[in-house]
């Protein structure tokens, strides 16, 4: 973990409720696909976790680099961040979380997204196309309208199936329906699954994915956070293996793990 | 030069910088960022007798300069902190720890005051710090510290466990504090800290339901300092015993004014939750700060708000 | 179109925003700057039987999302109101207005009320709110509203003086509010109102001694909503009586949370202080904010985290 | 009283502590010397009272112009203040409190002024001086170091006292010691005062000036305030005639009223 004050190079709007904002500092914590940054903002107490889409050290002898966030207005410290302006200075903690394990990935991994569960994946995906693996992905939006980040999965080379809500593109269901259309191809042979988004979608696909298809995967959690680096144990959730901190010993657990 | 020492019961802190227990685990994770010797002590995560999950989650709310916590005290027990974490806090820190312990019932405290007390890591120990705002399981569900007679109770028990300095760390949910301060004083306490979290709670607008899942949780942060200075003054004329003062501290001049409102030395919770560096960052500014207010000894100003 | 009115002991009110006693004059001098018949009601400052100068300054001090407060009921005593305040206030404002009475001691406040109640200005009153957050001269000095008996004793002695709802207000110092709440209502209270203000404190570094001249006084502001929307909840649990919720709201949300908790009327105090039009605001936002979270009736979310 | 964004146009340093800051805006509700304005500063609860120094209106159909204050750096607020950039907005109340009733001026009136007292005293001067009778100034501070306003007076044609308590400029001493000295002269025929300044400043003044010399003057308080326009009785001094808010029914009270 690290902290450092960033600057705001480009913030812009995916979607009706969607942005991407570029942070440029020292990223040298960033170590894994799946960690996140807690970002202060004026005004608010708590700081708020936005999972690392993308990273790009620039200069790897001090670190610095950019990292890239994709979030949602949903309150208050959302929308302040939709109006902030490139050249702001915020104080961002980095390379939180255990994040995801990629050696796990085996031949054919798959990543499940749904809404804004799907930035982190993205450095998932990235990660895996450069060790020779590029996944199968499932993203899950609501509309046509809400879609983001698709383009660039495609640039990564991945397989995409893309799942709507109200089936203004592809599937027209969830994640979950899509992955069991997926299940039905004879040459989908999910070696393991890494996902992230809604809990509701993350409870039926584990069912869907892990109990019924006997897929082992990662899933990426999200709990209200107090610290976001291990020290109050405001987001601990019971596993199999002992209470797990969501922020520190997560947000990623195994299929294993998992209480539900 | 500033003089940045203070006394608690007999032993001298090099500066009055204590993290407050629930926000520091067992202080080795925060050594991992900086050197945490530059501290007065830390008080490690409320220590029960039994391992103990807590509440389930949602445990956080934000609020107002301050935020909402009902962790409940999640703990891996007496055993494990003996066994496990105070071995790794060893490692990294030198100097007196305050052990923070919780129980639901007068000896339950005692015997986690016993076994930490008996064990291989009692050494470390410079402090117990009493928490007596968990619900007392015999008396109702009422908290030990809001009923004057349940905290003696609690203080009669474990008083005799330890030669060491017993701290009674009092809840701010009551309609007199300084009652409950000297029924431990009373009883053999040997100082008090305060203030515990005020008792709050938080409801989401979409679905009109309580944040929590524990529907009410307690209140830190700056939002709380005015009251924390207000019972620590009070308590602090009530009482001979010395006073560890805490509740929304989260700046140097934050700590003087917590002294000089009767505190001996200062607890910092939630800030070190926001700001990992919190208390070194205040530890370092302390001496600035001092000379800005033209301080030469910490140790003088404790109570400068009485005289 | 949404519907903004609410209920309260039989009245009804185009919205639930009540400017709070003692941030609000007499309600006359924001005429000036708006016109307050957009407001639901609004709670006039603390009238006692003889004129009050009410404490030295200081009387004011900043807190972190707050603000300290140690007036002491500084009013022109009732008969003054009933001769000059409220004739003035009556010029602009055609609303019933809710009495906020203060004493110190039983006899004291229901004299008070019964001036009010037999004056040429009775029908601008909808509401008596009686504030027994004052230190009970006949008590020893506790206030009365920090002891059930003391609290009954009020409602006991104001209850036959009118025939219009007797709400009385609460102060959240105390142990527990429940208690005192049931009390009230045993005695025949037709709401209860909370919070008053939290008992802080603040100190000068310079010179080491407390802000305010009284050197306590009451916090109140964003800082103390969490608190605040505890005792509304735990409160509206156990009594049968409405509630009018209280404690650091300052934005249209607010008013929806406090609500939600259990309140049936919302005042706003300090924010008025630093934004004149916090009330006016607050009314024009409502509905905008009442669409957001699909909420058609104000009236229906009343406890909704009870539900 | 109104309401009004007003944008810093100029923020300048004065003394090592000494700030002058110019804000655009609505400035109509400025009627009189001795006003003072109300300042909301983001992450402080309360606003900043702070006395108009001078206030010109540009275009008068839109009562839009440019209100000047100057500010000593005390606490946290003014410190953040003094770091605040041309273009920045702020929040503001406008003609707030009661002010100076310069219909008493009378044939010679005298203005006395110390520290972070001076400030309203200079628009004082300024109609004083266009109604055609400048006035006799004493300004007094720590030492020259810390003066300020001083060539602006001059300006205006005042007769100027200087006074420093370490003598490093003009009499050395209080302003109420240069009061003293100023009543020896033979033609210092005093017609009414007007003063500003810290409160053992102003007793000593009014011991002097009112007390001793019998001259009926007006003293601008300072106290701390919750509201600054009169609700909440935060700011009530006792007087003769009963309980005044400082900042409504004052600052300025007249001699004939004050207890001390
Ligand atoms: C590990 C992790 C990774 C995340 N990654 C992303 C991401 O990549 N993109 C994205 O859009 N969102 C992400 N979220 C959710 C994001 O943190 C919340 O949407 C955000 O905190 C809401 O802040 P607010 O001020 O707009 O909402 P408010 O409701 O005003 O926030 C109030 C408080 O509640 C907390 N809070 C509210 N909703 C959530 C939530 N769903 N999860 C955690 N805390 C919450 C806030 O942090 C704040 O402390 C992530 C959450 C976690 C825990
Ligand atoms: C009517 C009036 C006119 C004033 N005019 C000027 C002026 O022209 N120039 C100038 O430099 N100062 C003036 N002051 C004093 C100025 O308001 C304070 O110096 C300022 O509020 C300090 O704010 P701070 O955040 O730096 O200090 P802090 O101590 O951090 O402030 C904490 C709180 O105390 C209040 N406070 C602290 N000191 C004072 C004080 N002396 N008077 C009132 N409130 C105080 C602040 O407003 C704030 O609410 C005036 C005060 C009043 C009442
Ligand atoms: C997340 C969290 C967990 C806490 N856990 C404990 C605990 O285990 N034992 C205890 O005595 N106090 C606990 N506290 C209370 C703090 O030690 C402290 O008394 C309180 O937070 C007030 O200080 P602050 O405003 O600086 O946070 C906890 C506080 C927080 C925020
Ligand atoms: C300056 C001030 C004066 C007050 N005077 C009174 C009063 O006279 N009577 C009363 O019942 N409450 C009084 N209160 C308490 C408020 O009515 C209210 O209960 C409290 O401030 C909490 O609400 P808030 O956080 O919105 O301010 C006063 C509060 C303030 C800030
Ligand atoms: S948020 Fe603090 S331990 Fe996870
Ligand atoms: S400051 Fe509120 S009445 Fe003067």
């Amino acid at each position: 973990m690290k902290q450092g004050k960033f600057r705001i190079s480009e913030n812009k709007k995916l979607t009706p409720s969607t942005y991407m904002m570029k942070l440029e500092g020292d990223v040298s914590a960033v170590k894994v696909p799946g960690q996140f940054i807690n970002i202060r903002l004026d005004g608010h107490f708590l700081r708020r976790p936005i999972s690392v889409c993308d990273v790009n050290i620039e200069d790897p002898a001090n670190g610095t680099g950019t990292v890239t966030i994709i979030y949602k207005v949903l309150g208050r410290g959302t929308e302040e961040m939709s109006c902030m302006t490139p050249g702001t200075e915020l104080d961002v903690l980095t390379g939180l979380g255990y994040g995801f394990d990629i050696r796990d990935a085996g031949d054919m991994p798959l990543l499940v997204g749904g809404g804004v569960g799907i930035p982190p994946l993205y450095l998932t995906a990235k990660m895996m196309e450069s060790f020779g693996t590029p996944p199968v992905v499932i993203l899950g939006f609501n509309s046509k309208e809400e879609m983001f980040l698709v383009e660039d999965f495609i640039a990564l080379k991945c397989s995409i199936i893309v799942a709507t809500a109200d089936g203004s593109v592809g599937v027209k269901g969830t994640v979950v329906d899509a992955f069991k259309e997926l299940m039905k191809l004879p040459n989908a042979a999910i070696s393991h699954f890494y996902a992230c988004g809604p809990e509701a979608m993350l409870k039926a696909l584990y069912k869907a994915a892990y109990e019924e298809a006997g897929i082992s995967g990662q899933l990426s959690f999200e709990e209200r956070m107090g610290c976001g680096f291990g020290a109050c144990m405001g987001c601990s959730i019971e596993t199999k293996n002992g209470p797990k901190r969501i922020c520190k010993d997560g947000p990623v657990l195994r299929t294993e793990e998992i209480l539900w | 030069m500033v003089d940045m020492r203070v006394d608690l019961c007999g032993v001298t802190l090099d500066n009055p910088v204590i993290p407050a227990s629930g926000t520091f685990g067992y202080g080795y994770e925060f050594a991992e960022l900086y050197d945490i010797n530059s501290l007065g002590s830390l008080s490690f995560k409320g220590t029960t007798l039994e391992p103990r999950f807590g509440n389930k989650t949602p445990r956080i709310a934000e609020c107002p300069a301050g935020m909402l916590n009902s962790v409940g005290l999640q703990n891996p027990g007496v055993d494990a902190v003996i066994t496990e974490e105070l071995p790794r806090l060893r490692e990294v820190f030198t100097k007196p720890v305050m052990a923070n312990v919780s129980g639901f019932a007068a000896d339950e405290y005692a015997e986690t005051v016993k076994r930490l007390d008996n064990s291989p890591v009692s050494d470390m120990i410079g402090w117990y710090e009493i928490n007596i705002s968990c619900p007392n399981v015999h008396g109702g569900g009422m908290s030990f510290g809001t009923d004057p007679g349940a905290a003696a109770s609690v203080v009669r028990a474990v008083r005799w466990m330890s030669e060491k300095p017993i701290i009674i760390k009092l809840s701010p949910n009551v309609t007199d504090i300084t009652e409950i301060a000297r029924a431990c004083e009373a009883e053999g306490a040997d100082g008090i800290s305060l203030i515990n979290t005020l008792m709050g709670m938080r409801i989401d607008l979409k679905s009109g339901k309580p944040i929590l899942a524990n529907t009410t949780g307690g209140l830190s942060g700056p939002a709380v300092l005015p009251v924390a200075l207000r019972m620590v003054y009070q308590v602090s004329a009530a009482v001979r015993i010395p006073v560890v003062g805490m509740g929304g501290v989260s700046t140097a001049e934050d700590v003087i004014e917590m002294m000089m409102a009767g505190a001996s030395a200062v607890e910092v919770g939630a800030a070190n939750l926001i700001n990992p560096f919190a208390c070194r960052d205040i530890v370092d500014n302390l001496p600035k700060v001092m000379e800005k207010y033209g301080i030469s000894s910490l140790r003088d100003i404790t109570g400068a708000a009485h005289r």
